[in-house]
């Protein structure tokens, strides 16, 4: 059998191919339009990612009544950016100190704030950062290059529910003179995750 | 359902930091998979427990040999072969005509389109705190233990372990009863700190705080 | 060590009864593997955790997707590796030879067959009870939370939960410790006994009792 | 290559290459004697199995100063038919009795009586007998068969540890005319593991 063969030849593709037959089955049934897809993965692409998530921090660095309405009201406080939308439908943002780091996983699913950060990274979805940070959390920021000092309460939070989190990071040092343009392109995804620092 | 997606603690699965790691996806097939699956969601074309809950329903086994994006059409498919939306042997007789060569169907709906991002871009937030809630910020709780057949949002790893309230997030229906249709009644949800020694006992690392968002019914008195 | 073989209480391993289930093996392969696997050990041939904590080392992923008499060829191959019997290599480059049809080696050693007959029927208790046990039968103790990244007896679906000790079996060095070599002193082994209420919550059948051996080093006063 | 090749045409028989390979590379070393392996296979083939746990339950039902010795002193109990060895280091004899039913298991490996069983079925090193037994043991013996008044207490023994346990069934009503050869016959592997009744 040609499928068969085919799966033997190019494991690789096999998925692929599944993933091909389905949509094209229901383009074929008229239930699925090709151009709504197109549109969805377009959307994660160009219009929503960690330049949404990166603005919100520049704005809260820069403007202690923003840094309180986001901390207190979290979804209105990205409203009024224009970040709401699916998997942002309860937002809590937790912020930093010079005593506390925050670092986000959700040990059952994939739960990521998509609305402010777009979609995760693999290694967010992956086994095992989902097994490990909820358990051994220095060890796996030591992985991505972040020392952090051993007095720092480290505060994981496991968004395997309906809350989604954005880490709110220290503004760093030296960035006293910039503005908040600048600011924001110090501000990358994994900031906002909380396995790095800006 | 304690099954291999419930992975929080669990030894063996080698370092995070990998090649690609960074990337949301790598094929182009992955990212329309996963538009496929909201898709199919908000159109009602599946039927029967959503995605998240569905793909726990993978064994144990194939849950891990999958990749990410494999049990995200694992589950499409499962919910639309509920509903009949699609029957069995369909996708499998695609997969020959497209591998023989065939041009891949298109069907073109720009309001569908439309309507989609319209979803993705909706805000549909739980219920406010309730007054009445049953505990409040600084109160000491303890997950129960239990062994839930179908869906939870209680990881094995917090079951008998007291915590303390951190705050009422707001209220919101029983996930382990939604996902069949059970009837169930919005009740309070908290985020539930925990002493890592107390989840982990002593380990290498200093002591850390867990944070999870529990609703009430996972909860008792400490 | 928390991998995929501590599987007690996980859901989506379908039903006990499968075809062929009541025979040990099925293949001439496999009680000849799990023969050389006990012949390597007596003989000396391996070295490092034994073959039942090399196994629990397997990924999640290969540990599941392996079948059983698989996990013992790996964990032979694993403790020969390491011990330096053989190579890298050196198996792969045989299955070449065997596939190429070259004849299978054999070895004869008479004296080695009757050794290995003899060892199978030596009995190696482990040490009575001691005196000085800091619990006795009818004790209340509590299973200490832990997730050790080495190898356990204690699994985790019994770690936080108060349970009853039955007797004491024994004394007996932890292997968490003996595993890897560490010096550990004989130390009390108990019965203990839980009720399953304790363990998975309430739960469909009716309240049931689940007994399991454990070293003093896993216990505290309840 | 026609390693790859053997793999891809006949998967099943992979595993097998390999053992046979792990094998024929100790024997070619003069490691591990073929007449060894042989010995050891024969052994659990034909002199060690659920008939040595057949003729102790058997005594015991026949000999109350034997089942007395057998619960009290298992090892010494075993030892006088001559069933010690490998795997039942340690063992404990546990009785089933009008209101408790004994089952066991390993749900960390697949550790077995040895000595008086031989080497375990299939079903009590899968997967979910190991997850299974110790979470919903009736409906595990529901699927054996087995249907357990619901007054009676079931003790899941699990033993991961060092200790190796039997399960002493109830000698069946009827039975009281039959001499222990005959007895012996009526107990199952499976009634000595505790999923089935003789």
């Amino acid at each position: 059998m040609s499928t068969e063969h085919h799966h033997h030849e190019r494991p690789a593709s096999a998925a692929a191919l599944r993933a091909q037959a389905l949509e094209a089955l229901l383009a074929e049934k008229g239930l699925v339009s090709t151009d709504a897809i197109d549109a969805v993965v377009t959307y994660y692409e160009q219009d929503v990612g960690p330049q949404n998530g990166a603005r919100v921090v520049a704005r809260a660095w820069v403007d202690d009544a923003y840094r309180e309405r986001l901390l207190e009201h979290p979804e209105a406080a990205l409203d009024e950016l224009g970040f709401g939308g699916m998997e942002g439908h309860n937002m809590a943002v937790v912020a930093n100190s010079e005593t506390v780091h925050n670092v986000v996983v959700c040990t059952l699913c994939s739960c990521y704030p998509w609305p402010v950060l777009g979609l995760p990274p693999s290694w967010y979805k992956s086994e095992p950062y989902r097994a490990r940070v909820v358990a051994e959390p220095r060890a796996v920021l030591r992985e991505f290059g972040l020392e952090l000092a051993g007095d720092v309460e480290v505060r994981v939070w496991d968004s395997s529910a309906e809350v989604r989190y954005l880490v709110l990071p220290l503004r760093p040092p030296g960035s006293e003179d910039l503005g908040e343009d600048e600011l924001a392109t110090l501000v990358t995804r994994d900031c906002m995750i909380g396995t790095a620092l800006p | 359902m304690d099954g291999a997606h419930d992975m929080g603690g669990m030894h063996g699965f080698g370092t995070v930091a990998q090649p690609g790691g960074e990337l949301p996806y790598h094929e182009d097939w992955e990212p329309r998979v996963f538009a496929l699956h909201l898709l199919t969601g908000f159109e009602g074309l599946g039927a029967g427990p959503g995605g998240r809950q569905t793909r726990e329903e993978m064994d144990p086994a194939s849950y891990l040999a999958a990749s990410y994006f494999e049990r995200w059409t694992w589950s499409a498919e499962q919910r639309m072969l509920r509903k009949g939306t699609i029957a069995h042997g369909e996708v499998e007789a695609m997969m020959e005509r497209l591998a023989a060569g065939e041009q891949v169907p298109v069907h073109a709906d720009p309001a569908m389109a439309e309507r989609m991002i319209g979803r993705l871009q909706r805000r549909a937030p739980m219920d406010p705190p309730p007054a009445d809630a049953r505990f409040g910020p600084g109160e000491r709780v303890r997950v129960r233990r239990m062994r839930p057949d179908g869906h939870t949002r209680c990881p094995r790893y917090v079951r008998g372990v007291a915590g303390t309230i951190e705050v009422v997030r707001g209220a919101d229906r029983l996930p382990d009863l939604t996902t069949y249709g059970a009837p169930a009644q919005p009740e309070p949800v908290y985020a539930v700190r925990f002493a890592s020694d107390d989840v982990w006992g002593p380990s290498r690392e200093p002591p850390f705080t867990i944070l999870l968002d529990l609703w009430d019914s996972y909860l008792e008195p400490a």
